[in-house]
């Protein structure tokens, strides 16, 4: 099996290839998937490969494109939805709460909803207003739905693959800041990697960092800094940040005593809060200072121009870890 | 400048016929059946709503006024094709196999209602419009599949200002799709009459928008609506696409059993709309026709009062879901990763209950 | 001026009229809110009193229902728009969120968006599906959205004038579970409470007990039979869920050094969470026990028949609190 | 059964006459007006796409081949008038009095660049068709006020899909709301053609479902569309209600400079469209009235050029918002409560800036 040197976009895409090629209930739709290939190329060649009834180019109606995957799912299909860009998520959150996260609950089993949400997300490409969020959280606070977020080309195809396998609505979110900034040698092994877990990408005894989607990338720099220093830091990839494999997080922090947690969504209500909350209480007794939050603030995301400010770079996650080493 | 649309009636509010009947409708079978299937929805209706004034159901929908629609749209459908109902469905739902106590359970705060019915068939969907999106759906996953089903989504007038509804009629136009929207215009949105809804002289224009066949049938007239659903149904199945079929009726019972009518519902429109409600209109044509009695309307109606009656005690009588119920389901296997959750439960199940 | 028992749907009901009557501009919109005053009542009167051109019945169309309000308060109105039931609330996600939080910010102040959501939330009342949801966590995480959550019919007629009043977007959550249970006296005299502060409703050195919404007629039994157990409980109810008034929650917690928040919203991505995880930061050196949280469990609100497992009781708080207490 | 819709035109892809013109059009100020503000859109467009693709700008869309419903709905416009645009608007916001400089600004990630323009009119809009329930609502805040103004609001064939778009086009016919939606329909939402949208053979069939007058305009021809948007706006300004004008066109660049359109848009296609573009043709037909030549041409270029660098020079001259702006207008005054996220950002600041 040839590997080949592949960037996150590119492992999403030969993910959804393989996915497509094995099993013919498989299909994705969405706004520009088809004969254009989305507008990151993540759908490119489907069409081509697959026809137009199973890569379909929908009209523009994000309500409409969750509704009808949400039908497609409950019939057999395997649908593998595109929302173009998160910030234009909203108006499926209906259907993906009444419905895509209780089909299954309300009917007791009779029926499933094995549903894929792709969608790029995050700043950090200067693109324009409305093309920079992260409302993970809000997806995260809905029992039911799993959220994903990969953060290298590897895990984008190990984790997509498990997502389109799961029964359960699946809501992957792709960091676009990472689509192509990194290669990585890839085999299409078909190779899955378990939802439910995080990733441990760096072990240390000092302090835990805890993070995902592309902050992963800030916060694994800011570990090479703090190791200048002499600092060992343990950086941990969520990954699947709904629900929270906790065990991991906490077997970390009860090690180190000492958690920093990285986000780019805001602060209030991020999932942030969420983990810290949980290790505030389940590691109390091993905790040497307060966990601290590096994250946006609570504004929208400024225009391209300043977001730089918004967005937290491995300076700023290190002056955290300073100051939970120094507390 | 704006197509008026025409109202396809065969039996006028007296049940006299005003058009050459459509061939099926000579013989008086279908129609009879339609009659019972009316006849027992209404029986049910009543009774549910008897449990929900003596505390033993929950807020409930009746039907009554509007069960030519719901009747003739579960007769109309094959068994293999889709139902995407919405809440006051019940006589489709009826004639699916969807049981009494099953429709019971669900209003009465028991998922287990939902579970009933044909595997393909939605459950009740209260989102309003949202199901729209579901039936266009379920309708492409057929036609990609090559079957030669139909989809049947029923709605409201109310539910025809959502998007969702409007979202899906188009891409059911667009792609050909299997389904028929059937829209039970009862002139009401809990107190939001028809006017206030909508400015165009008929729903069905709505079609028009999206390049779907559309048509306004008296949905109170079960020969019309019948014949109308056959056909849209067989269309779809023949891979003809899709129709709007809006069936004009009237909401004779309150909104549900939580509403109050009287607060917005003129009483003299209320008593004229009692005057074209479907099932005295069919019985006066069958009863014209000599294929209906009074003897037989008694004989069947005890015979409704003793299903609906042994359904209630089934409903009455069947054993609760576990309390730890309400995390089945919700994933296919629940996370180990939320393993604490069902502890919390335990603990919270241990002190109330001290077991 | 003459004081009368109201409830609390009396309350907004009189908060309304106050409103309506001090201020052309002000108008009320939704679904059922004209002839038929509301599904609970929240509305009588208006249309009559201020015709149908300012209380007006929409189509049955939340997404509309949102944008309209949005194009009115931009346009020199202070619409109070009703969503019939928190469950209904996502088809306005979009509006709420990419439009009202950013109107000014996005115009650098050039244009406003003084509009009021109110919705009726929470369980309690025997409902049918979706209409028992509590999902302020959701809106809470929104920047430039004030989430104001009352609990009693005085706070109600209080806080409702100053969301009115307010310049900002506040969605405005009415507790149906409390719509009714308890009447107060009060006079029409248009005084309002301030949005950002919490209330503390009983005063207590044992252990700070912090609540929302329904759950504080709970909190407030397990607070008596606390006390008979010679446990001085502080109850607070939090109101404004957003922005949160951290300083009277963290002045309390180091105060007692010991915490229990519950709300009635599943448990991830709760506003507990975020509560939780502030304080045991800022109040790192005083918390004697991990924090607490007494929620809904991660699953959909079950239907009524189970309802009562899923929320959180009197005894189910003082569990909690023996275990800070003990620990 | 469907209705078809007539194309209103004047002018053929020639230029010349093809009906009697309205009486104003025998002058030739008026028209001479459009052309010149075409002229100038189109350089603007040009100049700014130039400044993408030298990192000078961010991604911006072009109005290419639009710019005749952009300019006329601009001059067809009072001042008083309320413009509820979505993004491709640049001609219509210029006219209003929005300066280039601030629309470059805007495209350029820089939030002031939506402070400038008439106080009364919305910013450009992103989220698709969500624009359309804005403008219903401030239709409805005209007409509570009594005020005899219009609401114009621009959306494109994609977003014609939208539930926003239908559920606020059902309350502008049902409130008889002042507004005039302009529907751009350039055969494109970014790769997704006209076709692949909806199957109606008239968008503006949309108007019917919802009780409102509906006209499809050729929107490369000056002459209709001033005619139409004039009516329409004095229907809504007098209280007759709204309009929806569909107005016919061709996306003549890429979607955005983010979009390669070579890689789903056929070249003859392209080509065909080309030859029905707005301002040849207006050209054609004015060069043929002796109204306009090759010299009045070159110096009004001249003059756009000069416009145009003026502005850009004022756009990259213009000083930066401090970093701490985006704390700014989004609570009335920041919330003390949240004093701790200034804390936060003065030392980010600090950290970065060492100051
Ligand atoms: C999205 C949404 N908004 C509001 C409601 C509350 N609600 C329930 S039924 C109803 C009126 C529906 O009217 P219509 O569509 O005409 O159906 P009918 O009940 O008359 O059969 C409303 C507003 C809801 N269930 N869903
Ligand atoms: C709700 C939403 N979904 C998706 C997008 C991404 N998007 C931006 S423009 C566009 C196509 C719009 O097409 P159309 O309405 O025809 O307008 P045009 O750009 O052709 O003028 C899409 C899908 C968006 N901005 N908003
Ligand atoms: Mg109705
Ligand atoms: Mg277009």
């Amino acid at each position: 099996m040839s590997v080949q040197d592949l960037t996150m976009v590119e492992a999403v895409n030969l993910a959804l290839h393989r996915a497509m090629a094995a099993d013919e209930s498989v299909v994705c739709l969405g706004e520009d998937i088809g004969v254009n290939g989305g507008v990151f190329r993540a759908t490119v060649g489907l069409q081509e490969r697959f026809g137009e009834q199973r890569v379909m180019d929908t009209p523009l109606a994000e309500t409409l494109i969750a509704g009808a995957s949400i039908g497609m799912a409950a019939s057999g299909l395997k649908p593998v939805m595109e929302i173009q860009f998160m910030g234009f998520i909203f108006p499926a959150f209906e259907q993906l709460i009444t419905h895509a996260a209780r089909m299954r609950n309300r009917t007791r089993g009779r029926m499933q909803c094995p549903l894929v949400v792709r969608a790029p997300f995050g700043g950090g490409i200067h693109a324009p207003e409305h093309h920079s969020e992260s409302t993970e959280a809000l997806l995260a606070h809905i029992p039911g739905i799993r959220v994903v977020i990969p953060s290298s080309p590897r895990r984008a195809y190990g984790l997509l693959l498990s997502a389109i396998d799961s029964p359960d609505p699946v809501v992957f979110l792709e960091p676009k800041r990472l689509y192509r900034v990194q290669k990585q040698p890839l085999a299409d092994d078909g190779e899955r990697l378990p939802l439910d877990s995080c990733f441990t990408l760096r072990e240390g005894q000092d302090v835990t960092l805890i993070t995902w989607g592309a902050c992963v990338r800030e916060t694994l720099l800011a570990a090479d800094q703090l190791q200048e220093r002499g600092i060992a830091a343990e950086v941990i990839d969520v990954a699947t940040v709904s629900p929270l494999d906790m065990a991991t997080l906490r077997q970390s922090v009860i090690k180190t005593g000492r958690c920093v947690i990285v986000h780019e969504a805001c602060r209030s209500g991020g999932i942030g809060a969420d983990i810290a909350a949980q290790l505030a209480e389940q590691a109390f007794d091993y905790l040497q200072a307060p966990i601290q939050r590096v994250t946006g603030f609570d504004t929208p995301m400024p225009y391209f121009r300043q977001e730089q400010w918004y967005l937290a770079d491995a300076d700023d996650i290190c002056a955290a870890v300073k100051a939970v080493m120094d507390y | 400048m704006e197509p008026v649309m025409q109202t396809v009636r065969y039996l006028d509010d007296q049940g006299h016929t005003c058009q050459e009947l459509p061939l099926w409708a000579h013989e008086m079978e279908p129609l009879l059946e339609c009659y019972r299937w009316m006849l027992l929805t209404r029986q049910f209706d009543q009774k549910a709503i008897a449990l929900q004034r003596t505390g033993q159901l929950g807020t409930y929908p009746s039907s009554l006024g509007q069960e030519a629609i719901a009747v003739t749209l579960g007769l109309a459908m094959e068994p293999d094709d889709v139902l995407v109902p919405y809440y006051r469905d019940h006589g489709t739902q009826l004639i699916r196999g969807c049981g009494m106590k099953d429709i019971l359970l669900y209003w009465g705060g028991d998922e287990r209602g939902s579970a009933a019915g044909p595997q393909q068939d939605f459950p009740v969907c209260v989102p309003i419009a949202t199901q729209c999106g579901h039936a266009v759906g379920a309708a492409k996953a057929l036609q990609l599949q090559g079957r030669s089903q139909a989809v049947a989504c029923t709605l409201g007038d109310g539910a025809s200002s959502k998007g969702d509804f409007l979202e899906a009629l188009n891409l059911a136009g667009l792609w050909q799709l299997p389904v028929v929207f059937v829209l039970n215009n009862n002139q009401w949105a809990i107190s939001v009459s028809r006017q206030k809804q909508c400015a165009a002289s008929a729903l069905a224009l709505k079609g028009m928008g999206a390049g779907v066949r559309s048509v306004q049938v008296d949905g109170n007239d079960v020969i019309a609506m019948f014949d109308e659903l056959t056909q849209a149904l067989e269309a779809a199945r023949a891979g003809q696409g899709p129709t709007l079929i809006e069936a004009i009726s009237y909401r004779l019972s309150d909104h549900t059993t939580a509403d109050d009518a009287s607060r917005y519902c003129p009483q003299e429109e209320l008593q004229q709309a009692w005057k074209k409600e479907p099932v005295a209109r069919l019985k006066r044509f069958l009863t014209s026709q000599g294929a209906w009695t009074e003897a037989l309307e008694q004989k069947w109606l005890e015979h409704c009062q003793h299903t609906v009656n042994s359904a209630v005690q089934h409903y009455l009588e069947y054993s609760p879901q576990l309390p730890e119920a309400m995390f089945d389901h919700l994933y296919e296997d629940w996370p180990t990763v939320m393993e604490d959750q069902l502890q919390a439960f335990a603990e919270r199940r241990q002190r109330r209950l001290g077991e």
